[in-house]
C-alpha cells in the first residue's frame, strides 16, 4: 500500500454498486473494517483464500462491502459456521467479524467453545457496548447504569470482562483497542491472524445513533474524542488502582500463547492414526485445484 | 472544541514547511458528512462547507499523515503523498 | 464392505453418507441417533474426513453448512429436540441454498418425551418448522437397505438441487438390524454440485439458470462472492428490491416443484384394482405390509403406497394410487400428519386415520381393523 | 434350518439392563441371516442408555421377506428376570415355548417351559456369569432348532472380542448341550 | 389510560398484556417486535413487574415458563428467527401444561429474509414448529384494538386451558397505528389458572378431571410436585408406561379439541348469500374487506370469513362459511399456509390461493382478480 | 438430623415408588444428591420453598427423587428457567442441578449470562466428565487424551477451567470437591446457597458405566478411589507446580464475593425508581399466601 | 374537516431515515384520529434500523372504517429527497398532489407540485433543521385541510418534548403560511 | 486392594474397644451392591455375602463414622448411633 491515487483499502472493498454502505454517518465500524483490511493487505494474504464470517448486526454487515469469501450466517452463530469452514478448509483464512451482542449475548457460548479448542479463527469483535442494529438494546457488555431502550432506568447487569472470560475459555490470543487507535487496531488484528489458534481482538467502536443519544454522549465525533480519553493503555492501567480503571477502555494485548497448536493441528494427529491424512491433504488440494 | 490533535502526541505531525507533502481528495458521493475528518485533522486541512460538503481549507498544511484515510469510516479519504522521494 | 452384514440403520445411514462422499460431520449426541456420531467418529478420519463434537444442536448444524461452503459434503444427525434446536439454520441452508443433508431419528415427543421410543411425530416439522416460506425436501426410509441408499440419494438430492435434505428415520428402523449388502463403491451412482465454469467475474452465485439450480462455488477457489441469510440478488448481496426477492422465491420453489417427478419416490403394492389404499411410510409401512398380505389371504382388495419421498408432497401419486380407492388409510406413528395432505388430495371423507403415540408400533391388526369399519 | 410350517418364527429375549440380552438378540439374527441365510430382523426396547431396567429384543427369522419387523405372538420367550416373564408371558403364542433362567425366575406361568440355571450353568463352565446370555443362546438354539449350531459359533466366533472367543463357544455349548440332551426341543 | 389515543399494535399488545395480569417478561430484541419488550422495559417495574433481557431467545421462553411455573404470568416477544428458536420449548411448555404467552410479530422469511417486510409466514410453523405431537392455540389480530384484546385473550386462554398461546401478528399490524381506546383495567375480564383446592397429598398437576384442566400449584406454594418434559403419570412423574402415555395424549388433546367452540374467535360478513368466499386473517384480511367493498359496489355476491384464531383450526366454521360457496378465495402473505387447511375441508378444488412473499402486502386488487378468473 | 432409626436423607427423599432410583450400581450422582439434602437440612430451609431445576441427563434426574419444588426441563436450559423462577419468587431458594454436559456444552451461555447477572441461584455441577446418560460421548470437561465414543482416537478438546471460567463469568462463589469428600461437598453447597447471587459448586463424580469403561478406569468403587487419590487441596495444589496439578482434581473454594448485590436486589432498585416496589413485593406475598 | 367526495384520503410520506418522516405521519394521524375524531391509519416502512436509507408512511384518513391500511393511490404524496420523489411519484394518483421540498429534490416530476424550501424554512424559523418535518407538517394540513390547524396544534403539543414544543409549533405555523398564503390549497 | 481407609486420615475413626457404637443396616430393596460401602468402611465392618448381598460382618467394630451412609449413592444404609448419651 504504497502511495497511489486510490484509497489504500480499495482493492479490497466492493465498490461496484455497495458504497456508500449502510452504516450511519460516522459510525466506527468502518473504521474497524479497514483495520482488518489493512492487516490483511500488511500480510499479503491470498483474497481468495480469506473468508470472512459474520452473524447479525451492524457489525456483521461487513462481509457485504469485502472483497474475498464472505458470509453473512445468523444471529450469534459465526464462529459455529466458521468452524465447520476452518476445519474443512484448513488452507484458509477464517476471520469472524461479530457486535458484541453478537458475539457475546446469543453467540456466547459458540465463542466459549471456539476458544476452548483452539479453533484456527481470527474473531474481530467490534464493541459498541449496545444492539446497534435493532436501535439501542442494552448489551452484555453495556457498563452497569448506562441506558438502553430495554434499560430505561440504567442497566443493572455487570458487562463481560471481555479479556478475562477469552482467555480462561482458551484464547490463544486477546487484545483490545478502539477505532480511534486504528493502528494499533490493525496491529492486534494482524498478530491475531498470525496466532495459530483461536485469537481474539476487542476493537471499541462508538454508536451514536443509539448508545450516544440514550446516553447523552454527543455524535461520532464527541463519542470518539469520549473513547479516545477514556482509553489507557494496559500498561498504564497496571501502574493505576483497579477503581481507576474500571470504566476505562484499557488496551493493549491481554493473552498471547502462540505453543498451544491449534485444533486442527491436532486432528491431523487423529487423521494420522487412524490413516486418513493423505486422503484429507488430497481431499482439500483437490477443492483448491478442481 | 478543545484541538484533540494537540492533546493527542502520537497524531501530531513534525513541523514543516508550507509546501504540502500531502494531496486530500474526499469522495463526495461516499462522504457521509460526519466530521470525523475535520476534527481530528492534526492541522486543521479539512472544513465544513455551507452545504455540509468536506473541503481542503489548509491544503498546505497537509503532512500527508493519513490520519483522515486511515478513520474515515466511509473509505470517502484519499490522501495522496506529494514528495519527491520515489516509492 | 461387499458381503451380507447383520446392520443397523442408524449405522447404514452413516456409512450410505461416507459412500456418497461426507467427509464432514458436525453433530451432538441424543438418543436415538447417536450411534451415527459414533459411527462417523470412529470411521471419517480413515478416509480424511472431519469429525467433530460441537457444542449444541445450533453449531452442528451451523457447522455443516459452514463445511459445505467450503466445499466439503457435510451431515449431521438429531432428534426431536435437536431437530427443533436446528430450525433456524436449517431455513439459512435453504435460504442460502448451500447443500447438507441433517438425519433425524425421531423419538416419541413431544419434548422430552420417551427418548428411546418410536414415533413419526417430526414429519410435519421437518416441513414446517423453520419460519419463513421454503422448499425442503425430506426422505424416509422403511428398511436398512434403504436407511443406506436413501441416505445417499439425500446427498445427491442436495448436491443436485442445492438445498438441504432431512432423512427422517424413525426409531424401530434407525434401531433395527438386517441383512444388507453394501454395495461396492463404484456401484453408487454420486452426484456433486456444479462448479461454475465461468470466470469469477461472471459468477453468479444465485443467478437464474435453466435448471433454476445455479452453480455453487466452494469458498477458497477463486470465486470470491457474498452469501446471506438476507433476500438477495443474483450476485447474493442484500437487497430490498422486490423485483429481486420475487425471482428468489419463484427459482427456488421451481427447483423442487419442476423436478417433483424426479425428487420423488415411492413403491406399490397391488394399488391397480385396489377398493382400499394404504399410504404408509417408515416402519408403519411394514406393518401395512402385513396388514395387506392378511387381508388378501382374506380376498380383500387392498393396496399399499409407501412412500419414501415425504416432501415434496408426492400429490400426483397420492391422487393417481387412491383416485379410484373407496377408503385411504393413513397410519402413522402421530396423530395425522401426511393424513392432512391426503386428506387435501383425496377428500377427507375418504380417509381413515390410524394413529399412534403412545411410543408403541402400529400392529397390523389396527390397520385391519381400519379396514373393516 | 426353518423346518416350520409358517415361515415366520419370532423369539422374544427378556431381562434386566446389562445382561446382555440385546447382544445375544443381535447373535442370533446375524446367525439366522448371515450365517444361514435366512431372513432375520432384531429390534430392541430399552430404557434410558446403560442403566438397569427392563431390556427387550425381538429377533423375527423367516424364509422369506419379513415385513412387520416386531412379535406378533412370540414363538419362544427367553426371560431372565421375574419381571420380563411376568410382563411378557403373554405375548408368547399358546404353543409357543418359555425358557427361564431360574437363578431369577421362581414364579414359571407355564408347565412346558424349559426352565434351567442359564447364570448358574454360565458361571460353572466359564466362571463369568456375563456369558449367560452365550449360554442362553446355545439353549434357544438347542431348543428351537431355528437356527444351525453351526451358524451360532461363527456368529459367535465373529461378535465376541477376540480374547473372549473360546470362553464363549463353551458357554454356547453348554447352553446347546443342556436342551438337547436334556430334552427334545419343543419346537414342532 | 382511558381515553382514545394513536396507539401501535405491537404496543397494544404489550398494554393488553399488562392488563390480563402479565407480570413477568422476558425476551430478546428482534425486529419488528421489539417495541413490546421495550414497552415491558418502561411499564413492567410501574406495576410491580419484571423485566429482563435475557441472552438469547432460548433463555427467553424458558424464562417465561420459569416464571410461570413460579405462579406469575409471564410473555415473550420476538420474530421468525427467535421464534425459530424457541421452538423446543414451546414444546416443553405444552407437554408441562404451564402457561405462557409468546407473540410472534412476523417478518418475510425465510432465514434473516427481510426483517422490516410483513409476512404471515409462520403459521404453520405456529402449529407445527416444534417436534413430536402437541396441542397449540394461536390467535392472530387484523388491528390494533385486537392486538389489546387478542393478548388479554391469549393470557386467559393461556390460563384456562394451561397451554402456551401465541399470538401471530404480522408486522403491518404489528407498526401499525390506529385509534385505541384502553378500557378500564375493572372492564376487562381476566380469568386464572386453577389453583388446587385439595392437600398437597392429594393434589395431582396433571390429574383427570372434568375439564381436562388440572389444577396447577404455584411452586413455592406447599404443593411439592415434580414437572418434566418426559411423558408423565398424574402425579408427574416420568413414566414409561403406555397405559400412562396414552391418557395423557388423550386429555392435552381433549382439552383443547373440546373447548374448539369456545377457543375459536371470527367474523364474517356477508357470507350468508356469497357464491365466493373470502377466507383471510390478519392484515390481508383488511385488504380483503376492502375488496369485498369494491366487489358490492360491482353487484358480486361475495362474503368474508375472517379468522381471529387460527389454532385449533376452526374447521366447523370454515366448513359452515364454505358450503355454498363456488368458489373460495384465500389470499396470505405467505405460500399458502391456511390454504391447505381450507383445501382439506371444502376440496382443492373449489379453493384459489392468492400470495405474496415478496415483503409487499395483498391488495385488494389482487383479490378482486382472483374473483375474476 | 440427630440419631434416629431412619435414613438421614429420608424426609428429603419422594420414596413411594421413585426408589430404587434409575442410576447405576454405584453412580456418584446419588452421593452428591445426598450432600446437597444434607446442605439444606444443615440450613433448614423450608422444603415448601425450595425448588430444584435441572436440564437433561443423568444428573438432571436428581429432582425426580427430591422432595421439594422440582422441575425437569430441556437440555441446557436449566439456568434459564431457573432465572425466570428466581425472579417471579425471589423468596423461594432456587438450585440448579446440572451435569457438565448440561451446564457447560450445550448450557454454557445460559452458565455465563447467570454468572454475569449474579442471578440468586445455586448451581451444582456434576462433573463425570462425559456424557453419561446417552452412552459415553465426549464432553467439555472430559480431559484430553482421554477416550468416548466420540472420541474413540482420544479427545483433543481442551477441557474448560471451570472455575476460570466461571470467576470470569461473574459467579459470586466457585468451589470443588467430589463424592468421595462429601462433607466438604455439602459444606461447599451449604457456602454455595448462603451466599447472594450466583454460586457454582462443581462436584467431581465418576461415571464408571461410560467414562470408566471406555478409559479402564474399573467400577465404582475403583473410579472413587482414583477420584480420591488424583484430588488435592487448592492449599496443596498451590505448593506445587502448575504442571504436577494439571490433572489433578484441586478442591477448594476458588472464589467468593458476598459483598457483590445479586441481580434481584438491584432489581429492587429499578422497581422502586419506577414506583413499583409495593406492588412486587405485595404480588410475591399474594402468590404465597393464597 | 374532511369535506371531500371519498370518505378516504391517503397520504404519503417518504424521505431519507433521520428526516423524521414516520414521527410526521404519527402526528398528522393523530391529529386527525385524536384531535378531529376522524379515523386514520398510519403505516411506515423503512430499513434497517436508524440508518439512513429510504423511509416512508403511509397515512390513511377517513370518515368511515379504514379497511385496507395502505395507499392505493394516494391523494398526497410529500418527498424530502430525490430517490424516494422518483420512486413513489407514481403512487400519487393523477389529481394527486405532490409536494416537494427544494432542497433536496431538483427533478419535480409535476407541474401542479407545491414545492418549496421547506428545511430551507425550519432552518430560518427555528435555527434547526431537523424542524424541517413539522414544517412540512404544516404545509401538508395548510395545502389539504385534512386536519385542522387546532388540531395539529394539539398534536405537535402532546407529541414534541416539552422544551421543544414552542419551536416545534413555530416550524408548523411557518409550514402551514407558506401554502396557505403562498398559494390557496390545491385540494379540490 | 489397598486399605483405603488408612490413607485416609480424615476418616480414620479413633481406637475404641469392642463395643459397637452403631448399628448398620443395610435396606436390601434399594441397595444395588455396589459395593462401595464395603470397600470404604474404616473398619471393614461390612462384607459381601455369596449372592452379592451386603452383610454387616463386623458388627462390633462400627464407630458410627456415618461414611457408609453419607457415601451410599442409594441412601441404602442407615446408621444408628448406640452410645448411651442422649441427643
Ligand atoms: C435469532 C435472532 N435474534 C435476534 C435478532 C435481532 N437482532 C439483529 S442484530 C441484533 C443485535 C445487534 O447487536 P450487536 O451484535 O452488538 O451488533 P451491532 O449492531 O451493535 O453491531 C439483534 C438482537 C436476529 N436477527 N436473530
Ligand atoms: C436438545 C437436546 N440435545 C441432546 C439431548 C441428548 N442428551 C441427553 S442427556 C445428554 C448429555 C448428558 O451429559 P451430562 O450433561 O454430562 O449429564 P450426565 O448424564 O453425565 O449426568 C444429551 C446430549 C437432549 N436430550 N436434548
Ligand atoms: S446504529 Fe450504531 S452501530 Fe449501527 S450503523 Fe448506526 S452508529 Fe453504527
Ligand atoms: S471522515 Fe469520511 S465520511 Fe466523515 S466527513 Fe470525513 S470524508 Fe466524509
Ligand atoms: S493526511 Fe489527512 S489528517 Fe493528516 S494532515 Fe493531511 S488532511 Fe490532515
Ligand atoms: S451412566 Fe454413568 S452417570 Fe449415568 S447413572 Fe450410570 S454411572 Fe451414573
Ligand atoms: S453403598 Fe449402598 S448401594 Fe452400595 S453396596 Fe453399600 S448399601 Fe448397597
Ligand atoms: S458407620 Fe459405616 S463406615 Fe463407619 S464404621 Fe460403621 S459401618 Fe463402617
Ligand atoms: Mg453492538
Ligand atoms: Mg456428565
Amino acid at each position: 500500500m504504497g502511495s497511489r491515487e486510490y484509497h489504500s483499502a480499495y482493492e479490497y472493498l466492493r465498490p461496484s454498486k455497495k458504497f456508500p454502505h449502510l452504516w450511519c454517518p460516522g459510525c466506527g465500524i468502518g473504521i474497524v473494517m479497514g483495520a482488518i483490511i489493512r492487516a490483511i493487505d500488511t500480510l499479503s494474504l491470498d483474497k481468495d483464500r480469506v473468508a470472512i464470517v459474520s452473524g447479525i448486526g451492524c457489525t456483521a454487515r461487513m462481509p457485504v462491502y469485502m472483497d474475498f469469501n464472505t458470509m453473512h450466517t445468523t444471529h450469534g452463530r459465526a464462529l459455529a459456521f466458521a468452524t465447520g469452514l476452518a476445519l474443512a478448509r484448513p488452507d484458509m483464512t477464517v476471520i469472524t467479524v461479530m457486535g458484541d451482542g453478537d458475539a457475546l449475548a446469543i453467540g456466547g457460548n459458540h465463542f466459549i467453545h471456539a476458544a476452548r479448542r483452539n479453533m484456527g479463527i481470527t474473531a474481530v469483535i467490534v464493541n459498541n457496548q449496545i444492539y446497534g442494529m435493532t436501535g439501542g438494546q442494552v448489551s452484555p457488555t453495556t457498563p452497569a447504569g448506562k441506558r438502553a431502550s430495554t434499560a430505561p432506568f440504567g442497566n443493572i447487569d455487570k458487562p463481560f470482562p471481555v479479556a478475562d472470560l477469552a482467555v480462561a475459555a482458551g484464547a490463544a490470543f486477546f487484545a483490545r483497542s478502539t477505532g480511534y487507535h486504528s493502528h494499533e487496531l490493525e496491529r492486534y488484528v494482524r498478530i491475531g491472524i498470525e496466532t495459530p489458534g483461536f485469537a481474539v481482538i476487542e476493537a471499541i467502536s462508538h454508536c451514536h445513533t443509539t448508545y450516544g443519544r440514550l446516553n447523552k454522549l454527543g455524535g461520532a465525533v464527541e463519542m470518539m474524542r469520549y473513547i479516545k480519553s477514556n482509553s489507557i493503555t494496559q500498561r498504564a492501567a497496571e501502574k493505576l488502582p483497579p477503581e481507576e480503571t474500571s470504566d476505562k477502555f484499557v488496551r493493549g494485548i491481554f493473552h498471547h500463547d502462540t505453543d498451544r497448536p491449534d485444533y486442527y493441528t491436532l486432528y491431523r494427529d487423529i487423521l494420522e492414526e487412524a490413516g486418513g491424512l493423505d486422503l484429507a491433504d488430497q481431499r482439500i488440494n483437490g477443492i483448491v485445484s478442481a | 472544541m478543545t484541538k484533540d490533535q494537540q492533546e493527542d502526541s502520537h497524531n501530531k505531525a513534525p513541523e514543516r514547511t508550507r509546501l504540502p507533502k500531502g494531496r486530500v481528495i474526499v469522495y463526495g458521493k461516499w462522504c457521509k458528512e460526519c466530521g470525523i475528518c475535520v476534527a481530528f485533522c492534526p492541522r486543521d486541512v479539512l472544513g465544513t462547507a455551507s452545504d455540509g460538503s468536506i473541503v481542503v481549507v489548509k491544503p498546505e498544511e497537509c503532512t500527508a499523515c493519513r490520519w483522515c484515510e486511515l478513520h474515515c469510516p466511509d473509505f470517502a479519504i484519499v490522501v495522496k503523498k506529494l514528495d519527491t522521494e520515489s516509492d | 464392505m461387499s458381503t451380507s452384514q447383520l446392520v443397523q440403520g442408524n449405522e447404514a445411514s452413516a456409512a450410505g453418507a461416507i459412500m456418497a462422499g461426507c467427509r464432514f460431520f458436525g453433530g451432538y449426541p441424543i438418543t436415538p441417533s447417536t450411534d451415527i456420531a459414533e459411527y462417523m467418529a470412529r470411521k471419517l478420519p480413515e478416509v480424511g474426513g472431519v469429525f467433530i463434537q460441537m457444542e449444541d444442536e445450533i453449531a452442528s448444524i451451523a457447522s455443516i453448512i459452514g463445511a459445505s461452503v467450503g466445499g466439503v459434503k457435510a451431515m449431521t444427525a438429531t432428534s426431536g429436540p435437536g431437530f427443533s434446536l436446528m430450525q433456524e439454520n436449517i431455513g439459512y441452508a435453504a435460504m442460502v441454498e448451500v447443500p447438507c443433508v441433517i438425519v433425524n431419528v425421531m423419538r416419541l415427543g413431544p419434548s422430552t418425551g420417551r427418548p428411546t421410543s418410536p414415533s413419526q411425530g417430526d414429519v410435519m416439522q421437518a416441513r414446517w418448522g423453520s419460519h419463513g416460506d421454503h422448499p425442503i425436501i425430506a426422505l424416509t426410509p422403511s428398511n436398512v437397505e434403504e436407511c443406506f441408499t436413501l441416505t445417499v440419494r439425500a446427498f445427491n438430492l442436495s448436491e443436485r438441487y442445492r438445498t438441504p435434505v432431512i432423512v427422517l428415520i424413525d426409531e424401530i428402523v434407525g434401531h433395527m438390524r438386517e441383512k444388507i449388502h453394501y454395495p461396492d463403491p463404484s456401484e453408487v451412482k454420486v452426484i456433486d454440485r456444479l462448479s461454475p465454469t465461468e470466470p469469477p467475474e461472471w459468477y453468479k452465485p444465485y443467478g437464474s439458470t435453466p435448471s433454476n439450480v445455479p452453480p455453487l462455488a466452494p469458498f477458497g477457489t477463486g470465486y470470491r462472492y457474498h452469501m446471506t441469510g438476507l433476500h438477495h440478488d443474483e450476485a447474493g448481496f442484500p437487497t430490498g428490491r422486490v423485483d429481486e426477492i420475487a425471482p428468489w422465491s419463484n427459482r427456488v420453489f421451481r427447483k423442487i416443484k419442476d423436478n417433483v417427478e424426479h425428487i420423488v419416490q415411492y413403491d406399490t403394492d397391488g394399488i391397480e384394482d385396489a377398493r382400499t389404499v394404504i399410504v404408509a411410510y417408515g416402519s408403519v409401512a411394514r406393518a401395512s405390509s402385513e396388514a395387506l398380505r392378511i387381508a388378501r389371504t382374506r380376498r380383500r382388495k387392498v393396496g399399499l403406497l409407501r412412500l419414501k419421498t415425504l416432501w415434496p408432497f408426492p400429490t400426483r401419486v397420492v391422487a393417481d394410487a387412491c383416485r379410484d380407492a373407496r377408503r385411504v388409510i393413513v397410519p402413522e406413528m402421530n396423530l395425522g400428519q401426511i393424513a392432512i395432505e391426503v386428506e387435501r388430495i383425496v377428500g377427507d371423507r375418504k380417509v381413515r386415520r390410524v394413529n399412534r403415540i403412545d411410543g408403541e408400533m402400529i400392529t397390523p391388526q389396527q390397520i385391519l381393523n381400519a379396514m373393516e369399519n | 434350518m426353518m423346518e416350520k410350517t409358517s415361515p415366520r418364527y419370532e423369539v422374544c429375549l427378556a431381562g434386566s439392563g446389562g445382561q446382555g440380552m440385546i447382544l445375544a438378540g443381535i447373535i442370533l439374527a446375524e446367525a439366522a441371516a448371515i450365517y444361514d441365510d435366512l431372513n432375520a430382523v432384531q429390534t430392541q426396547s430399552y430404557g434410558p442408555a446403560a442403566r438397569g431396567g427392563a431390556s427387550r429384543t425381538e429377533i423375527i427369522i423367516s424364509t422369506e421377506v419379513i415385513h412387520y419387523p416386531k412379535i406378533i405372538k412370540a414363538n419362544l420367550l427367553l426371560t431372565m428376570s421375574q419381571e420380563a416373564c411376568d410382563k411378557y408371558f403373554f405375548d408368547l403364542r399358546p404353543d409357543g415355548q418359555l425358557v427361564v433362567d431360574t437363578e431369577f425366575v421362581s414364579r414359571i406361568p407355564s408347565s412346558s417351559a424349559i426352565a434351567l440355571p442359564i447364570t448358574q450353568i454360565a458361571r460353572k463352565v466359564t466362571g463369568k456369569a456375563i456369558t449367560a446370555n452365550i449360554v442362553a443362546l446355545g439353549v434357544i438354539g438347542g431348543a428351537s432348532g431355528i437356527v444351525s449350531k453351526k451358524a451360532l459359533i461363527d456368529a459367535v466366533t465373529s461378535r465376541a472380542p477376540k480374547d473372549t472367543v473360546e470362553i464363549n463357544l463353551k458357554a454356547l455349548e453348554a447352553g446347546w448341550n443342556s436342551v438337547v440332551t436334556a430334552e427334545p426341543s419343543s419346537a414342532t
